[in-house]
């Protein structure tokens, strides 16, 4: 039978930190109770992470497409979130936190023994949680990882193929790199510090992304039509929705009601505001005009670059990784594009990879000990390493699921279809 | 009759509409427009991507009225529509044969 | 004197489940103490059940009305929000959780004794938490009863009909049959099932919702004007907020934080997400075209079955409940709608009086033991006697309630104010 | 070295309810331990207090103005945002919590020992939560209140300006304020009670937004213009944002989760609910049509009044609070305005202004010493001196400091640029 | 050929469509507008400022005909949207010279 | 001078502007309509209820311009915007009276 403290040890972010905060539990085996408070702090977080999804990145996502093409990408983000929860329910959860039989097969993917949720029960306690607590917040990092990588490809892929493509992408590239990190794998094992999921999340959807919009070519009238925003409002109402959710993703994954989550919660602000002051400046110098649609972004590139960072560093740590972020972001969004030619509609690679790459390397040089044990052996070296595998891995895998995903269902919509737009094409729906 | 076309500057609306009430007309029908002309738009930029938005926002609006009002209404739209900057729009003017009020069945100058 | 911890035990949704889970305050008559974790994710369920209707239901709704009715959507949902509020701090309190001086009566009506609240104090205790965390919590499920039957009548029901009609629906049908279930009633001790309150909620609302439509008649040119939603995204927003707000409904009812509560969430996540495919599915089979509409009516199909079952199934039992309420509700909407001829705008009987029903009936069938010892006792024919008398006495008193509405106000807005739109009509204001 | 329980004892909203809470804490030096039910409980607080400015404030104002200035509101309140964040951290909290050299200074400014946070560890606790969660709760209340001012300058004011002055304000009025009341200056110890900023949060707005809209001159063509709110289907999801997150302003000023702050937040949704229907009622009878706007302007009414006084009151005295708050704000916005001719574009001085004098003073009249023992002192006298002090202190500073600005920056848009609409003209972005 | 230009009640929009198509319209263009006429507009009130909203929103129909069409098509119209009250609405016809089907190039009534 | 309408498929606009330029127009104005015509719309199902959408959304555009250049023009929006497809549109050309420039209060062609 597998251990459940030690499962619980295992299958967390935040490890190092509450390895650190309960260094008991690593040596014994006495079944460790249920605090009230840490898990009301985790049902909490639990639902405002499910809130940056839906409606959350739906509403940051549609107010930058154009009017003709705002259902589609909320029904995308919505049916995501369906069909995730079915799919770890049954095998993303034993994939991710599972125990494979061997030692040497469980620093890569964690076995099917916990299909269907199989050995969970009413007792089951992950650090002092109740364990059916700990499967709904992980289903929300699940929900949103995929999702996020919609944004690259918004305005032109066939619906079916994105719920094909996704289905298989959840499986074959999110669990796994889920559990190298936080369920046990080879990357932990390495000391790369990812506190909520700067590598998880982030770099895995920016680099999906890319690969993504680069497979499936440009928009139709990219560089000549008008593509602006139809409508910024719901951009703003997103992006602050993802920014009060981020505090139950960073200070979440404390997994506790205590100091961690306080300041990785107060980090997370930090970040946030700097990164969205630093393109705001940025914008303001050199375009003159300060935009909305800048200050959003940068907002949302602060809170991706703190993500790994948000347990270990200390607040001024944040401003100096969410300035920079802000400003890499930036130039990622306005100039990398534009001069490699992709079509990456609302910069899922440029944010989030970009702003998740930034964030794991800089966690290496700001992590404090003071405020995280953990952070002492913090080390640019296996930071690097653990970008470097998450990019390869991805892109790769990614590649050949859309290959996969092509010759199953085609990738992108006829070109009438794009004319029209994909709300009246796909769904039969407008907006008025 | 005669139907007299002005585009003007959208801020201009209400004032018009006072000066054409005030010129005696009884209806007219206002739209939303975009003008293309000598005053130039913008250009937008964001992300990267720079777009230049050739049109303008501008109200059209549209009377029939007998022939011996059009120079008195083209004048008060003229007079009060005009700030002197590129921009401030056109008046056309087009034979019109008939008009019916559709209430009372009315036609011609009856039917303004 | 009544005794407070009697009342607290019998004051609750959830009920069985802390009977098991707190025998000991079964038998005593120690004061219980307030858990400061129980009590925190009570004050933050609570906060997210009002979410549910304000702006929740709100969205939800005014995105599916056509332009020119939004806003008198939205205001009838704030409206109703505040006046129950008041409401129910006056009388409905007590009437649902008061005690009647003769026990006969007791099962029926909860009595006058707590009105203002009349006896809480701050040491007063319900479970574990305080007495004012209880009384907010169920008030916000007396509040967004009442706000989902609107969903029935919108496009053409007098807004002076509608507060009046509200308000005596609140004490005369909702605290009553309230009372029933969680109060101490007479459906509680024939052992109906009702964990977050898929009869007190959701059947009593669909049904109310079904009389209301039939007795007003149906919306100018139904059946030839284009009555399509004007505003999806708003019903996307809606719809996210409602499920996001449905884990306080749901893993809320346990009043505790703990695996009760952890498992009601994670079971309420699955059948939302199970029911929001299952429609989506056979949309697009059938229509070819699956539509936002679809899918965010299938969600709030699951979630609204899984409310009586959330704290007594596992999640197997939850993806079992949720996939036929999406299909059942979809042929409610779809066709017994068309085929009955009655103009339900928003379908809230066949989304909440079906989907409720459906719930109902399945917590009989997946009720597992392992997850909670109440279900032991759990059966179908207990299910459906009060599924019975719920319909029977809603159909009946809302009947009564809107002929005396009918008689004081009116019902219906003129000819002329539907046509030129209850917005301008009503309140004077349009959306532009 | 200072002594962190001192600290923590002055540091605090609800300061008044603690010290009866807790009488010990306040005798013995012993380090208090955290409480993780707590610590969940501000952390959620904190949370919706964020969600309150973004999006709840940003909504609510946004669909009050006209479609050609939405975003320049919408980004006005997230600079904001950002901007308090990094000054907070810097300094604000310093000025406002920290200690000054001398006792005599410290009751006025709260001296620069906490710059850049200097003093925190992870062992800081406040209370009874670490004192990270303290610091983020407390900078989401300095960060919704120079937010509120904008909607006094709506639609002609420069982004630059307001960006430099709202900075200036945060640290010379906002901070000093906060101190006098919850960091041990001297309206602390005069008495005053204050229970969740109804004088530093509201009256601190609505006066500065007084002085702000009259020094800056009504907008063009006040008065002929059609300048009515473009979509309060905005305004509705903001006002019920606001409410929701109302409660862990007023609860979470409990800094505990316990009865207080059960009452706190009852109180707070009786309040709002009692003035939302009185302003309706009012509406109804005057003009003949309830409105949208007018039901949530008086919601929101309600919710400034009980600010000072939800942990003092009983649910009637609630009640009492929030009715006359609703007729009074009503009224101010109605016909004061008017009368004095000033334009406050959406009403921040007739709401938070007025709703918040209403609250001050009401609260020495209805507080409730069986709620809260610290309501026993409460004194009709100390309220008005609390009111007076800040009036006179934010009149006169606001004033300097916008002569400032204006010298710096100026304050008003060109005419032309006014009527282009501000999103355009200052960020080159529309809402189509 | 004749242009015709109605404006109607938008309500009747549908209505006006169906009776166009049984008289053997095979195609127009339908737009919205705001007109102003006799018939009064409404009154709005918000926080103390009042304002009258002249404009009442109005549908117009245009429809290009030949010439021997147009006094069937103005009946249809004014027989199908007319109510009897204030703000029924007008027609208008003016001359057209020329109509081109960008399709097939062709001219005239074939364009029709 | 003559008023040009064109009715075209939206997505055809930025070309039809770009080739007026070309054909030396200077002004002209732009506005939504629906159209109905030989192109049928689509069917919306919603909850059981189904409904045909008879109309399409086209841009209309609107060029006063010389006698002599009405032509040029005409061609130039045709050639343009034909896509061979039905649903491509119509041009009609009216007779204008007179035309006024506001600002300048030049007439006839050299208001233009
Ligand atoms: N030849 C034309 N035909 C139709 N509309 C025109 C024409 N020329 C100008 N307009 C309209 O008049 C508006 C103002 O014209 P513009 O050339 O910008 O300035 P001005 O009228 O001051 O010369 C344009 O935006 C356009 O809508
Ligand atoms: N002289 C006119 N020129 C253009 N449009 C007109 C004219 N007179 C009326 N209209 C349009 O016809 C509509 C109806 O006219 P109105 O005077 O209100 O009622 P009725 O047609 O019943 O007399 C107006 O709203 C306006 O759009
Ligand atoms: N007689 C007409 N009068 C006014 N507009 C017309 C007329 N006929 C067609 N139109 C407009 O032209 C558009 C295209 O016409 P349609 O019959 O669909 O295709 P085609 O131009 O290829 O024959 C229609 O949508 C309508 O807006």
């Amino acid at each position: 039978m597998r251990n459940p403290i030690k499962t619980a040890l295992r299958a967390a972010p935040g490890l190092a930190a509450l390895l650190a905060a309960f260094p008991a539990l690593a040596q014994t085996d006495a079944p460790p109770a249920i605090d009230t408070g840490d898990t009301a702090w985790m049902l909490t977080s639990t639902a405002i992470v499910l809130m940056m999804t839906i409606p959350g990145l739906g509403l940051f996502y549609s107010g930058m497409v154009r009017k003709k093409n705002v259902l589609d990408v909320c029904m995308q983000v919505f049916a995501i979130c369906a069909m995730v929860t079915v799919l770890w329910m049954i095998a993303g959860y034993s994939i991710a936190f599972g125990t494979a039989a061997s030692e040497g097969i469980n620093a890569f993917i964690g076995g099917f023994d916990r299909m269907f949720l199989a050995g969970t029960t009413m007792e089951s306690v992950s650090y002092t949680i109740p364990e059916w607590v700990f499967i709904m917040f992980q289903m929300t990092f699940a929900i949103i990882t995929p999702a996020l990588i919609i944004g690259a490809f918004a305005e032109r892929m066939k619906f079916s193929a994105v719920m094909l493509f996704m289905g298989l992408w959840l499986l074959v590239v999110y669990a796994p790199v889920c559990h190298w990190v936080w369920g046990g794998g080879f990357l932990a094992s390495a000391g790369v510090l990812d506190f909520a999921g700067g590598t998880v999340v982030h770099i895995n959807a920016g680099v999906a992304g890319l690969v993504v919009c680069v497979m499936l070519g440009r928009r139709r009238g990219y560089g000549s039509v008008n593509m602006a925003p139809h409508n910024l409002v719901l951009t703003f109402v997103g992006a602050a929705l993802l920014w009060v959710g981020w505090f139950g993703f960073n200070a979440g994954s404390a997994v506790a009601s205590n100091a961690i989550a306080g300041i990785a919660m107060l980090n997370t602000q930090v970040a946030a505001a700097g990164a969205a002051l630093a393109w705001m400046v940025v914008e303001w110098v050199v375009l003159k005009k300060p935009s909305a649609l800048g200050i959003l972004s940068g907002a949302v590139a602060g809170l991706v670059a703190i993500t790994p960072a948000a347990g270990f560093v200390n607040p001024t740590g944040a401003l100096w990784i969410g300035v920079p972020a802000g400003i890499a972001c930036y130039y990622a969004a306005a100039h990398l594009k534009k001069t490699l030619g992709y079509d990456d509609s609302l910069d899922v690679f440029g944010v989030h990879g970009v702003g998740g790459i930034v964030g794991a390397l800089l966690t290496g040089i700001f992590a404090d000990p003071a405020i995280n044990a953990a952070g002492e052996g913090a080390s640019l070296g296996a930071q690097i390493y653990g970008v470097a595998v998450t990019v390869v891995y991805t892109g790769v895998v990614t590649t050949v699921l859309l290959l996969v995903t092509k010759a199953l269902t085609g990738l992108r919509v006829s070109d009438q279809e794009e004319e029209e737009g994909l709300d009246l094409a796909l769904h039969g729906e407008t907006v008025q | 009759m005669k139907l007299i076309i002005a585009v003007i500057k959208p801020f201009k609306l209400e004032a018009v509409r006072e000066a054409l009430t005030t010129a005696g007309v009884q209806g007219l029908m206002v739209s939303e427009v975009k003008g293309y002309g000598r005053q130039s738009g913008h250009t937008e930029i964001y992300r990267g991507a720079e777009y230049t938005v050739n049109f303008v926002p501008k109200i059209r609006i549209e009377i029939v009225a007998a022939d011996d009002q059009v120079d008195r209404i083209a004048d008060a739209i003229a007079g009060t529509a005009r700030t002197g900057k590129i921009g401030d729009g056109k008046i056309f003017v087009l034979d019109v044969q008939q008009a019916i009020r559709i209430r009372t069945d009315e036609r011609g100058d009856d039917a303004l």
